[in-house]
């Protein structure tokens, strides 16, 4: 039992993970990450290089990950706006990294010592053109280290950038854990002939300097890796491959919580950070004979459709609540379909939800649709 | 809350303090020539003796939150201690 | 103009007073100097404009009664060359930090000297990112130690002089907060001169680099830049000297001051051949 | 993949809980070490087998100004770990009384920085001459040790030797036998303060 | 009448709507804008200038804009991913400036010179924390004029960066156009006075040089423009405030075609080059008895909720073909919330749809559904 | 080893070819030079990777049988940075654009040359930005014409070697598509150099630059390199002339081959300090 | 607020035109003036008071492999810019056959540089000395203008005088006489093939 | 499609031309010291007339496109014209 810091378990878990290379940038809430791995890489014979940017961080993790290494780097907000064009090369090129990005308020500078969650919908959609991505998120310091292994894994098994998004609460928030013993995906190097293509469906990541002279672009390309005609065609056929294996796996990859759902009259859906208050909100809510319940995500992306609709088949309505002015709650909408209300609950300001600010937020929900137990006052 | 400006003359020269900027980094002191300035128990700047000021504005100069200013001033009235 | 003997505090924005930065900090310092040189040359505070980027540095526009701007980090050279552009008449000044203009910023800046566009740079080198809590600059010396580099630094340090006149800029000094005569002086050499003017200034950063180097206190950290620091001989050429003689002797003073042709000039002359008399200006 | 919400789930311990769960706010400037003493009063209670969660809210704004570290302390697990209403509070400057000192839970207790009666004439709490006794301890730097020393000798809201373990461990050996004593001075600071719960 | 290119139209249009400064960095499919702006700038008095990067030209021309000039710059996919983290900067500063996106296929460098949509879901949330932009998009090569005037108006009146959204198609295309005489929103110098708010409700945009010592910060900030205590608080005021104007003033700003819509069974949903398919499409439709119609939307975000309801209120079913693999189609479906099925059509490998293609995706859409008039064969 | 007399086709990846440059372009030539400097080195081409921006030259490393990666625009240094640290023993070679190194990538060029990494930079100057159609570039001389300065460009331009030599680049040269002897001489010196190196050489295209400033066809091109150029007496340092002078004799050679430490190692004297001996290499 | 589709609607022309909408396809490689040829095309339709698209697929990649611009003329507004089975098509290198050349609706045209029929023997279409006509003329680079000749000269897409005007307008003066010259010799060319339609 | 390569060779050296690869630039024909290179029809390269040929490679180290190889073998079979 360890009082950790959430960057503190952060850097652990990427050590625990396996990973031997750290680019980055200096920014808040996310720097205690890169400092930890400042005095960690060099301990266990990994490489920490602190670069001139963040576009160089991310250039630098993903030639690493080519190099062999299992390459990370964190960020918040405007860093990470800055990484979105080598984010596209990575989902292009299929090279695993894990970027991590703790979220303060935004746009721009913004509030940056206070928590957000305004990168929802950037981490999907940021960089340029279509492309998949894993998104994890977390709202415990336990859960930041087994997410960021996760994330590890994740990347290492669909050979793509994996984002790990935290909040400036979460990152600077210490508690006494003790860590799960998370399993590893090692990576292991397969043994390739001359057939061997790079980018074939399935392919293993083959680092360079494996006597496979792999050829790495972020230009279309087909399975050999190079850009020939009809590239469009090959490229297609690559992005709708990943989203394939990924829609196929998708119980395997979707992490999450539930809470009270079986009977739960009115679902909250949310994710890091705020399930906090929204766990401590769903005991209030119950207390007060209002049936709630809580299905709380950890991946968000890709998104997990089939499991919001298993999980509110029965509900009679869904509150979202986002440290913003609504983001997440448009899929969350549309897969849905009008089957119940889907509302949104929204700040910026830089503030948490109190627990009491969902209950209330819910009972009027459920009193505006007159759902069962809420005394109509 | 905000403190007045003290003023201080000496022939046609006056220094200046706007204690409430002051943040008691010890700049101005360690460098005042005539060892005349310390620090409160709010760590905000005192001048323990005018008199012994030569009003030669190093502490303006060093002082990195512009506490002192000393300037020529048109009347050389000659007023020891605060003004305002 | 540098003597005492003038209140600043008309240039100053009461309202954001005392400034954000910690005790004894050296960029209080710097914009002292910065706002004794606009004094000294009497300029009107409408037609000046303070472009920041972020940092602890990128905070003093804030200080200054004048048009300010606190843009994103590393990026405040080319916000202030479309400003400049559009609006030849302001006066820009440009207070970096050293993380800001030479990390993420070092492309923009190469840039502005190449264009010699007239807009003034003023660098404040504290040798650590400082807003960060720490963290190494690529202005910080050989192992020295930050947050990042706790064993100390491996990557030798960046010389903003060097790295401004080999892109060209137009007027290159570097001085010292310990130096309150010339750091205004200087300042307002590079406000006046007709092109990019880059003046470092070594900043006192007592909180972090102070703290993790164990240089003491800010009175000390004067005395150590004091000590590391030697005065060119009447405003020369650069040195002969190698990196690592530097060490314990970096060059202070004037490196370049010359004329050439100037951007927005170049720009207007451009106009006037493809005869877009209307100016913008 | 459904999850478990945490990896841990310590022994209830055998700290005296005022509430449960108990929320304290330490406030004050920059450089007054109070991200440090939160940290080390989490400790303390973990080590005493409870759930803790400590946070902050600095700025670089706040260098200057106000900053605060909360701490949670529970026999239960912690959910929401921000603190609305404090049952503690710890204040070491006036900007950091005025923006985070004023609001306690009924039977709480505001412990302050003497001075602060200086410049917040009708400033309400406990004072105590914290920074005064780290000065004549000979290290101003203490201030938070002694602080959190009253803090605990007064509510008794983790046990003293955890705490005791705690400033061991996360103080370098060169300043740990002057804070020893600054803790120790803390404690009784801390226990003569007219206990009117 | 002239033949005229889309890049050259928007050119034109630009300096047509005032624009006097351009700040860009070469990339296909955009290329032609800038090299048009550095011959047209010094003709008229302008300001052309060719920045290091692309952080640099948006940098460059939010600078400008402070100092009084109606600015634009333009790019496509890789640099409008660069510039997001400046884009945050102008939302937050509330700076009037046009960005063009040509679009072409992605991610990373992609299929450089062939068209696609990749970034719809980008140009709204491509820049870290909340925000609200405008982006509009064209099909023509008289649109992309229009629409490029617009672009400098809603810029002027909202004080906030327009998008435009073009793609590698329209932007090389030529056609015979007679322009449209678009009115222009010139700039008024207001009278302001020592109370003068820069950040205010409404508050007119005041350049550098007016006397007034404004304050310009990405930090979150009050209506003076500094960066005081509670600024979560003024933040959320100003950025819901924006929200709260758009949502005002909705019709206004909200353009779009429509076509056939009144007994329309089956509604195309489309913007951008697509819609040209479109149109040919519903006539083909229309041929075959399948009551088909078109609603294409020039204005994308803020999103037009109330208009897509409006116009798809008497719908059996709404087809939305992009050239991407399903991201307009989300927002939409979550408007539509189950009252009727929203089909997406997907493509990503740097083809346009064909009329055919979407009559049959229409067809089989309709013929799953039972909707009258398609021989079921 | 310059002589002709080798048979280069085994390091080309044969699928590739023809390449994609249009008739006459130097970067071929070029792209020669790095295949003669690797077979004399005699390399083992499954530990030599070439990491390329975008552009034309971005391609280059499309036509080697080797491990190559070719990135995004501007940001090779920061991906061959990243794969070097991990991978010490693969030979990097860089190959830029003078857009790709000193316009969006200026910031990765001279922060690689700070660390002094062992990675070797080849920058393909034509002066012009090749692929997207001529457009000026910072390396596009006072005057010339592009598609974005139409009328004559306005803005000084950068000097490679200046610019690389201020940032701390150990081993510098400039040579010429022209120079069939020396350029490959020279690649391999900074191939075989144990730090950063950089390598620029003049290359014509014909397609843009040379139609834009009538500058003829290929063959004239050449020429054109030759007369502009000069070569530095017996490979001496950088020579005392001003800017205005280089014009019509920009000094070639190699300006500078010095020792200092490496950055990777450096890094792994870190990791001996820090107990970590598992190296990743 | 609803906009009307185009701003344009040019009264119907004079041409004859062999299908409404007309669907052209020039192909070769990079310089060898495609684009311009088929701007010119356009600019000539638009004198004759057609509605026309002109647009263009090239890549770096295409510098040297194939690239196309596609003109589509029509009396009325044309929705779908591009060409999917085009009515004529004219082609100049071996990988522009190969890529774009092969395929024409069944009563349209193609028209082929000579040397193609060296390099892909059973090459399908009319082949024409365009080229060669070029090389005979003193400049390379009037290949496209002979060829576009040609085209009209056989077909009719467009009126020879509206051709005409297009050439004046685009070419820069010092290479105008000769490219009239070359247009001249086109139409000839193209008169003289076999009309099988 | 791809044209074999010619071999021409001279005592020990051999002249190997990929014409393939020719884009017809020019580069080699206005330096090849003995002028016997040209273009033909299809603009590829065509060496007129192997027995004025130097052997002295200057084809190659001109051309940006790989086309010409020299190289000294070992075995010095004297053969005139293509040998593929
Ligand atoms: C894109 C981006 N990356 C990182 C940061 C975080 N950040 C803020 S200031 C700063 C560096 C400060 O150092 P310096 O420029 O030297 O200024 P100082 O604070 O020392 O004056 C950094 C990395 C940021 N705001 N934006
Ligand atoms: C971020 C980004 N901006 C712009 C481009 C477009 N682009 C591709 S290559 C290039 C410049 C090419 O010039 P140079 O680097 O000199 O290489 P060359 O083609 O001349 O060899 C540009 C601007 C891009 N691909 N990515
Ligand atoms: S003016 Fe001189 S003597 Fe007087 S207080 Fe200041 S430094 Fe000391
Ligand atoms: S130098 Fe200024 S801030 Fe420092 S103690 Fe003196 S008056 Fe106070
Ligand atoms: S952190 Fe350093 S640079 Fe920043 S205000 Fe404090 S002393 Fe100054
Ligand atoms: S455009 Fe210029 S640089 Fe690019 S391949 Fe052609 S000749 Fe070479
Ligand atoms: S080897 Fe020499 S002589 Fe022979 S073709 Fe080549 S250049 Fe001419
Ligand atoms: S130099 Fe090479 S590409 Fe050029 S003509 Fe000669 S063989 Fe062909
Ligand atoms: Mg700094
Ligand atoms: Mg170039």
């Amino acid at each position: 039992m360890r009082l950790v810091q959430g960057n503190e378990a952060v850097a652990l878990a990427a050590v625990h993970a396996g990973c031997n290379f750290y680019s980055g940038y200096p920014i808040t809430p996310a720097t205690e990450i890169m400092e930890m791995m400042a005095r960690q890489m060099p301990k266990t014979g990994g490489v920490f290089i602190q670069m001139e940017d963040e576009i160089g961080s991310i250039a630098a993790a993903i030639g690493a990950a080519w190099g062999g290494a299992k390459a990370m780097t964190a960020t918040s907000g405007p860093g990470f706006s800055l990484m979105q064009e080598n984010l596209g090369y990575a989902c292009m090129t299929q090279t695993p990294v894990v970027v991590v990005d703790s979220q303060r308020g935004g746009p721009s500078t913004g509030l940056p010592t206070l928590p957000a969650q305004g990168e929802v919908m950037q981490a999907r959609y940021g960089t340029h053109g279509d492309h998949e991505v894993i998104v994890l998120t977390a709202s415990s310091v336990v859960e930041a280290y087994r997410m960021t292994v996760e994330a590890f894994n994740l990347s290492e098994r669909y050979r793509l950038p994996v984002i790990l998004l935290l909040d400036a609460v979460l990152s600077h928030m210490r508690e006494n854990v003790e860590f799960p013993d998370v399993p590893v995906r090692e990576r292991v190097m397969p043994t390739i002939d001359e057939n061997f293509l790079p980018f074939g469906p399935d392919a293993p990541f083959v680092p360079f300097g494996s006597g496979h002279h792999t050829v790495v672009t972020g230009m279309s390309h087909d399975e050999t890796g190079l850009p020939k005609a009809l590239a469009g065609q090959a490229v297609q056929r690559i992005l709708r491959g990943v989203q394939d294996r990924l829609a196929h796996d998708a119980r395997e990859i979707t992490f999450y919580h539930e809470m009270e759902l079986a009977d739960a009259d009115i679902v909250l859906l949310t994710y890091g950070i705020t399930a906090r208050a929204a766990r401590e909100a769903v005991g209030l809510l119950r207390a007060d004979g209002v049936k709630a319940g809580l299905l709380d995500l950890q991946t968000l992306w890709p998104f997990p459709e089939w499991l919001i609709l298993e999980k509110t088949q029965a509900a009679k309505a869904v509150l979202v609540p986002e440290l913003n002015l609504g983001q997440y709650v448009i899929p969350v909408r549309a897969a849905i379909a009008g089957r119940c209300p889907v509302e949104s609950l929204g700040r910026c300001d830089g503030e948490l939800f109190t627990p009491e600010a969902m209950v209330e937020a819910a009972k009027a929900l459920a009193h505006s649709l007159e759902i069962g137990g809420v005394a109509h006052d | 809350m905000k403190e007045p400006t003290l003023h201080f003359q000496q022939g046609d020269r006056q220094l200046s303090v706007q204690r409430d900027w002051c943040k008691g980094c010890n700049l101005c002191v360690e460098n005042c020539p005539s060892h005349i300035l310390s620090l409160d128990d709010g760590e905000r700047i005192v001048v323990e003796d005018i008199s012994r000021c030569i009003f030669c504005g190093i502490c303006a100069v060093r002082c990195p939150d512009f506490v002192f200013t000393l300037e020529r001033i048109a009347s050389p009235a000659l007023t020891m201690g605060g003004t305002a | 103009m540098t003597k005492p003997g003038i209140d600043l505090t008309p240039l100053l924005r009461q309202e954001m007073m005392p400034t954000v930065w910690c005790p004894g900090c050296g960029h209080g310092i710097i914009a002292r100097g910065i706002a004794t040189a606009l004094m000294s040359l009497g300029l009107d505070m409408d037609q000046v404009a303070f472009v920041g980027g972020i940092g602890c540095s990128g905070r003093a526009p804030f200080y200054f009664d004048a048009n300010s701007m606190h843009t994103t980090h590393g990026r405040a050279l080319a916000f202030a060359t479309g400003l400049k552009m559009v609006n030849p008449k302001l006066t820009v000044i440009v207070p970096m930090g050293d993380g800001d203009s030479m990390a993420i910023g070092g492309n923009h800046l190469i840039h502005a000297a190449r264009r010699n566009i007239d807009i003034t740079a003023v660098v404040f080198n504290n040798s650590i990112y400082g807003m960060t809590g720490g963290q190494g600059a690529p202005t910080s010396p050989l192992d020295s130690r930050s947050t990042t580099s706790p064993m100390g630094s491996i990557e030798p340090a960046f010389d903003t002089v060097e790295l401004a006149l080999a892109a060209g800029a137009t007027y290159v000094a570097r001085t010292t907060t310990f130096d309150f005569q010339e750091m205004p002086q200087l300042i307002a050499g590079a406000i006046r001169h007709h092109g990019f003017s880059v003046v470092e200034v070594l900043s006192q950063c007592p909180t972090y680099y102070g703290r993790l180097n164990k240089l003491g206190e800010a009175p000390d950290m004067l005395l150590y830049e004091r000590d590391r620091t030697k005065l060119l001989e009447a405003f020369g050429p650069p040195p002969e000297i190698t990196r690592e003689e530097m060490v314990g002797q970096l060059p202070i003073g004037l490196f370049r001051d010359e004329e050439r042709p100037e951007y927005v000039d170049q720009y207007h002359g451009l106009i006037a051949r493809a005869g877009g008399g209307k100016s913008a200006s | 993949m459904s999850t478990s919400t945490t990896g841990s789930s310590p022994a209830l311990g055998v700290a005296r809980v005022l509430h449960d769960p108990l929320r304290v706010r330490l406030s004050g400037r920059g450089g007054q070490g109070i991200i440090l003493a939160g940290t080390m009063l989490a400790e303390a209670a973990m080590e005493d087998g409870l759930y803790v969660v400590q946070t902050q809210t600095y700025g670089p704004e706040a260098r200057l100004g106000a900053s605060k570290s909360e701490v949670v302390i529970s026999s239960r697990e912690i959910a929401f770990p921000e603190v609305s209403v404090p049952d503690l509070v710890l204040c070491f400057s006036r900007d950091a009384y005025l923006k985070y000192g004023k609001q306690v839970t009924p039977d709480g207790f505001i412990l302050l920085e003497e001075t602060i009666r200086q410049e917040v004439p009708d400033a309400r709490g406990h004072f105590l001459p914290f920074r005064r006794t780290a000065r004549e301890l000979g290290n101003d730097l203490s201030l938070n040790v002694i602080a959190l020393g009253a803090l605990v000798g007064l509510t008794q809201a983790v046990t003293r030797d955890s705490l005791r373990k705690a400033l061991k461990a996360r103080m370098k050996p060169e300043f740990l036998e002057l804070n020893e004593r600054a803790l120790e001075i803390g404690f009784e600071l801390g226990g003569a303060v007219p206990q009117n719960v």
